[in-house]
């Protein structure tokens, strides 16, 4: 009969990448190096972290506005378990991703149950978990870790940061789950149409109690991996982080409303700001000019990519 | 938790004062607030905590608060020195003594206690000068841009360049006050320059901090002065490990306790002064001891 | 005289897809176009092009009147308006100034509402009506706007025969008028009744224009399948086993009250009914789409509670919905993801999907429906209604249930694929499914069912067989008191 | 036969903000006293106006994360107009406006013809905004303006502030917009089924066209009037106001999807979180309870609302 059209969904925005770098590297050729690149990949990791996480909730639908906060709270949590010589460091990792995973799961709690929008109960979530962060810190920093836990932060296998290794793995994991496991057809089945899934057997609200809880593990352990590298939990850390987050998702073209879209998206997008954070600073542009330059980009990016696929 | 509750239920004994600060979740103001508590303490006064979280308006909206709660008198922690001058000019109209705290604003308040941005960026630099012996790279990291604190230490550390043609300001960009951001921020200067970098001025701890650990991990320490501005605990064990060159030491606690008792002293009719001057003082570590 | 409207040459592509192929039509003032053809012959297509929504890749459209209205085969209702803000949107009544005149829009919605005979509120809340009752409110909008062409695009897939007729009355008065219809529909009774003029489509392109004075069923039929093909129905009633499913006195308050019935396997019990009379309700309320207020469901000789679908699919009951947009499919999946969805545990191990064996499942769906697709993995939201409709149905099937509740289950299939699905129907019963059939049309409903339940104002009216009664015994319990 | 649900939207919302301001008035008796509730209705004037705006955005189904940085330009650029002895005090008031329709229009014509997602579309915009308002003023304040300009935000009318007439102002005329003007109807029709709309003859993209611009619009008003409150043009003066903004929509029980909702929740939305903040400031709850506590009213007033409707 006829052909089922393969356009691979992100080409667009994938020549917009490759473009871009390639301006980059004429511009400036520190930009090519191995170094720069190890720098690049490094750089990405935690928003790549928090963007895989909010990818998982923005697919159902939703919008996860506490991430932020989350990984601030996350922080300091993880890092008062850090210090040196007290635990060991699965403790402070354990600590920090099960809080996030906690508040996301409390999220997931006021969404299915509360049949509340989930722009409302991340915002409260987002403002109460930054208060909870500075209640436990005391409002100061909580520094003086142990370098077995500041080296998830600073420390490289293969020539590749620890971080970017996590990255790695929560995207592939994730990738596989969203793509090849039965809740994850779900979770686009929920996202697509909630109606129509829950006319079809699915169970609406266990799914979307997965995702916000995944959301809020992802964010748990972005927070732990930057405590690592700041080497301090920070009460005010993260501030905007979840702004970062969902523009990487969406520019990556998962839809805002659910049920399109996907982790490799999410990490082409993640990219693309890491590209413009990182180029705009090492061809040394002006502040101001540097985020001038940065929102036209991205629309530019974005546009390339959506007239591409019509 | 609700501090007031409590003491407004008994009769009203000492004079209440409110206290409207730049933002809580900053350790410097944190140190301010707290030496404010012990203070108020001890002179028997309530004082009344709102956090303005970086928002002129907030803060413009705070005080108009107090001057309807009819506090006795305000202190005033500015976010901007333009933009949070309706606050002092509201409380002067309404009667109400008020006091600047840290930093000023461009309206005359009834006291100021504190001391001047452009100084301690001016002292920090003045070391990377010496340190350098007035040649060499200097990369310097902003504060989120356009406020108030970023405009006057830029200020300060330009009026030191200027007067020293050696030194020559390679780059400079915004870290928005952030550790994370300004480690970033110099992995990426790292990249573009290299050795060619002599020292960092960062116009708070928090970014010095950052630049310190990306200069670590790349192994470039010891080629690189790194100087902050506040003196936060991080920064002080820093300089104590001979890993962080320098800081500013902006005496905090001294801020706030002469803020609560100025205000008293003016409540209670007493004679204070004007302008009470707290000076930086440079911390390296020949003398971090005497700063914990 | 010059007609109305001609088109030329047509073409529509989507991305690669030939959805027309140089489709040409012509159709003159006061005249009723009747048009048909299979499951995405590109009937909607095109009269989308003719009202503007769609451009076409190539082609000429000549239109010389002024404006056309065009009721859609997948309904466009604004769920969270009142009824007469969605009559009246696009042409409001206002003043210059662009003020509103709300009482206006009331009159003018209840005027077009009492001309269909629909009992709906103007005020009431679009997306609480039910979907046979947004359907009126749009047929009544398109009625409104004073176009000199109105297309219809099966606008009786969910209407009972009652509503029907008023709306032929309807299409007659604008006649009439002068005002040219173009009527698509698959029901062949419809299409001789109403038609001066029959085009039969297939594969994009219209195989066939005359008076429909020069088609007899037969001819038609064969024209639209590209074979010949006997469309009669006739089903012999089924061997009937145990007591399957038992309904007892479930009631939802204001919607239906007291319902009692039972279903033995390998039975089509049919619930007929006025639309409104509550009959999809009771249908969503054992699926636990929206679970009763009060009474018992007994599955297999237990008692069961099911607060929802999924208990519902455990329990071995499947369901077919009537809005297939809202409940039956996922528009940005494929048909093999969507075919799949309610027995995907059945195509995993582990927790993951094996695609052979899903990819393997959803073919076999795809051709034992003929399902009209570019691929499995095409998204149905690009598919025909027709074919979506298969979708839906292939979806039901295959999660394997005892218990199969139809609710409009032909709504938009054609012809060739309508006998199909009756044969299919019968030969689940055959195989001891027990069936619960509800539709309005009145055919379907008597030449399947073992028995009827006719249903009036939510309550059980009479029950009736198929074999000692006729429609209008049964439109006579059906009529409000 | 099915009859017309005639429940007040916000009643829920009403009902938690009365019991809010019952409790507060019992813990605090100078909460309900005239100069408080005056300073209250100053002081969710900036919101309000913003929240107005954006809630012909979120009504089309769209988001304007740009208001913010719109904020700090457009107070930039009247401020830069407001210097004593130089213009008619209209000059710089227009020119805010004007600034802020302008880049609502940009919005608009990138989201209508551009054909992309709103989200990334004012992410863009809020980038470059913040940098060209940083750019105009050269990163400093512009100060020295005219009592002309600055009486706008401090100045009052028969007792109540100025902000908050024209917060009035731009209220009554939205709601009266929306609810009985033709176009008003349209944007309603436009969120609630795009392609319905379109095929009912509805002018999709001018009505897209027409709530970014006045979005923007209404920022420009908010960028103004905070100029003139704080007697400067700050350029990094607005950071986080989108969120507020978008809070005290969607709490007042507008959907993100669009298509219902409207203004008279909005000003219940941004009353609450402005009683919220006076009401915790009064209370002197400390800074780290009270942001803990916030994100709970929030939650819970809007839990409130939801279930006295279900
Ligand atoms: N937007 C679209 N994108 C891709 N394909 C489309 C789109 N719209 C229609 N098609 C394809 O065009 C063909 C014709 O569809 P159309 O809806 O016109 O059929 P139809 O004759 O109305 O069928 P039915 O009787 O089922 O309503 C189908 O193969 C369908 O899949
Ligand atoms: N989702 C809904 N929300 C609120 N009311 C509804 C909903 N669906 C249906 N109703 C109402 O319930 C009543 C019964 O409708 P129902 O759809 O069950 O009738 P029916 O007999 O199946 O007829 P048809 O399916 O032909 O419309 C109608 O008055 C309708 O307005
Ligand atoms: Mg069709
Ligand atoms: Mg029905």
């Amino acid at each position: 009969m006829t052909k089922t059209r393969k356009w691979p969904p992100q080409l667009g925005l994938a020549i917009a990448l490759a473009v871009l770098m390639a301006g980059l590297a004429a511009a400036r050729p520190g930009f090519i190096t191995l170094g720069n690149l190890v720098n690049l990949v490094r750089q990405i990791s935690i928003n790549g972290i928090l963007a895989v996480g909010v990818t998982y909730v923005l697919l159902t639908g939703g919008v996860d506005l506490s991430l932020g906060s989350l990984v601030a709270l996350t922080g300091v949590i993880a890092a008062t378990f850090a210090h040196p010589g007290e635990y060991a460091v699965v403790v402070p990792v354990s600590a920090g991703i099960a809080a996030g995973a906690l508040c996301g799961a409390i999220n997931g709690v006021l969404v299915t149950r509360g049949r509340m929008a989930p722009f409302v109960v991340t915002l409260g979530m987002m403002t109460s978990a930054r208060g909870l962060a500075l209640l436990a810190s005391g409002g100061r920093p909580v520094s003086n870790l142990s370098t077995a836990f500041t080296r998830i932060g600073s420390g490289d296998f293969a020539g590749i940061p620890a971080p970017t290794w996590i990255l790695l793995a929560v995207a592939a994991a994730s990738h596989v789950f969203l793509r090849n496991m039965r809740m994850g057809r779900h979770v686009y089945a929920v996202g697509g149409n909630e109606s129509a899934a829950r006319a079809s057997g699915v169970h609406v609200n266990k799914v979307k109690m997965v995702c916000y809880t995944v959301c809020g593990a992802m964010a748990g352990l972005a927070g732990v991996v930057l405590a690592s590298r700041i080497t301090t939990g920070q009460p005010n850390a993260g501030i905007g982080y979840e702004l970062d987050a969902i523009a990487a998702v969406v520019i990556g073209g998962t839809s805002l409303n659910g049920g399109t879209g996907g982790v490799s998206g999410t990490i082409l997008g993640a990219l693309l700001i890491g590209v413009i954070n990182n180029g705009l600073d090492l061809l040394n542009v002006s502040s101001y000019y540097q985020q001038v330059i940065k929102g036209v980009i991205i629309v530019g990016a974005v546009w390339l990519d959506r007239s591409k696929k019509s | 938790l609700l501090q007031a509750c409590s003491s407004s239920g008994s009769a009203k004994k000492g004079p209440v004062i409110g206290v409207s600060l730049l933002n809580v979740s900053n350790e410097f103001i944190v140190m301010i607030n707290q030496a404010m508590d012990a203070k108020a303490k001890e002179l028997g006064v309530q004082i009344i905590v709102n956090d303005a979280q970086r928002s002129a308006d907030r803060q413009v909206e705070q005080v108009e608060s107090f001057i309807a709660q009819k506090v006795d008198a305000i202190i005033l922690n500015p976010c901007e020195v333009e933009a949070s001058s309706p606050a002092v000019d509201k409380a002067i109209a309404a009667g109400i003594p008020i006091v600047n705290v840290n930093s000023e604003t461009r309206s005359t308040p009834t006291a100021f206690v504190g001391s001047r941005d452009e100084e301690a960026a001016r002292i920090a630099m003045e070391y990377i000068a010496k340190r350098l012996n007035g040649k060499g790279n200097v990369t310097m990291m902003q504060g989120f841009m356009g406020q108030a604190g970023q405009i006057k230490r830029d200020t300060g550390a330009r009026e030191v360049l200027a007067k020293n043609p050696g030194l020559k300001l390679i780059a400079q960009q915004t870290a928005e006050w952030d550790r994370a951001k300004a480690m970033s921020l110099m992995e990426n200067w790292i990249q573009s320059y290299g050795a060619r970098i002599n020292a960092v001025f960062a116009q708070n701890d928090e970014m010095a901090m950052g630049a310190l650990i990306a200069l670590e991990q790349a192994r470039l320490k010891d080629k690189v002065i790194v100087v902050g501005v506040d003196a936060i605990a991080d920064a002080l064990a820093a300089v104590r490990d001979g890993r962080l060159d320098a800081t500013v030491f902006q005496d905090a606690r001294g801020q706030g306790a002469a803020a609560v008792e100025t205000a008293v002293r003016i409540v209670r009719k007493q004679p204070y002064e004007k302008s009470v001057m707290i000076p930086f003082q440079l911390v390296t570590r020949d003398n971090v001891a005497q700063f914990h | 005289m010059q007609p109305l409207l001609q088109l030329e040459g047509i073409s529509k592509s989507f991305w690669g897809i030939r959805a027309l192929d140089g489709a040409g039509l012509s159709v003159a003032r006061g005249e009723v176009h009747a048009l048909t053809g299979e499951n995405g012959a590109g009937k909607s297509t095109l009269m989308k092009i003719v009202a503007g929504i769609e451009r076409p890749d190539s082609g000429a459209i000549r239109f010389t009147g002024s404006a056309v209205a065009m009721i859609h085969q997948e309904l466009l209702p604004f769920p969270e308006m009142t009824v007469a803000e969605n009559i009246c949107m696009g042409a409001e009544p206002a003043n210059a100034f662009g003020w509103l005149d709300k009482s206006a829009m009331h009159h003018r919605a209840a005027e077009l509402l009492a001309r269909l005979g629909v009992d709906v509120m103007p005020g009431a809340r679009m997306g609480d009506l039910s979907f046979a009752e947004q359907q009126s409110v749009e047929i009544s909008k398109a009625v409104g706007q004073q176009a000199d062409l109105l297309i219809m695009d099966e606008p009786t897939s969910a209407l009972s025969d009652r509503e029907c007729e008023r709306l032929f009355r309807i299409i007659g008065d604008l006649k009439q008028r002068g005002v040219a219809v173009i009527y698509i529909s698959h029901r062949m009774d419809e299409i001789f009744r109403l038609a001066d003029t029959i085009t039969v489509m297939r594969d994009g392109r219209p195989v066939a224009t005359r008076p429909a004075s020069g088609f007899d069923e037969a001819t038609l039929i064969s024209l639209m399948v590209g074979r010949d093909f006997d469309a009669a129905l006739v089903r012999q009633p089924a061997q009937t086993g145990e007591v399957a499913l038992e309904v007892r006195k479930l009631t939802r308050e204001a919607k239906f009250r007291d319902i009692t019935f039972t279903l033995r396997a390998g039975e089509i019990l049919g619930l007929a009914g006025l639309i409104g009379a509550g009959r999809t309700e009771i249908a969503s309320a054992i699926f636990g789409l929206d679970p009763a207020g009060s009474g018992d469901i007994v599955v297999r000789g237990r008692s069961v509670r099911i607060g929802s679908p999924a208990d519902a699919l455990a329990q071995g009951i499947a369901m077919v919905t009537e809005d297939r947009k809202r409940y039956g499919f996922v528009g940005d999946m494929g048909v093999r993801e969507n075919v799949t969805l309610s027995s995907l545990r059945r195509y995993s191990a582990g927790g993951f999907v094996r695609r052979g064996a899903e990819d393997a499942a959803a073919d076999e769906q795809i051709r034992a429906l003929s399902i009209r697709a570019a691929g499995r993995e095409q998204q149905v939201k690009y598919l025909s209604g027709g074919n979506q409709q298969k979708v839906v149905l292939a979806r039901a099937l295959l999660s394997d249930p005892a218990i199969l509740i139809l609710d409009e289950p032909t709504r938009g299939v054609d012809v060739g694929a309508k006998a199909e699905i009756y044969g299919l129907i019968a030969r689940l019963a055959r195989q001891g499914k027990a069936i619960l059939l509800v539709s309005s049309e009145m055919n379907e409903i008597l030449a399947l069912s073992d028995r009827i339940l006719v249903i009036r104002e939510g309550a059980i009216a009479a029950e009736v067989t198929p074999s000692r009664t006729t429609p209008e015994e049964i439109l006579s319990y059906a009529m409000p008191q």
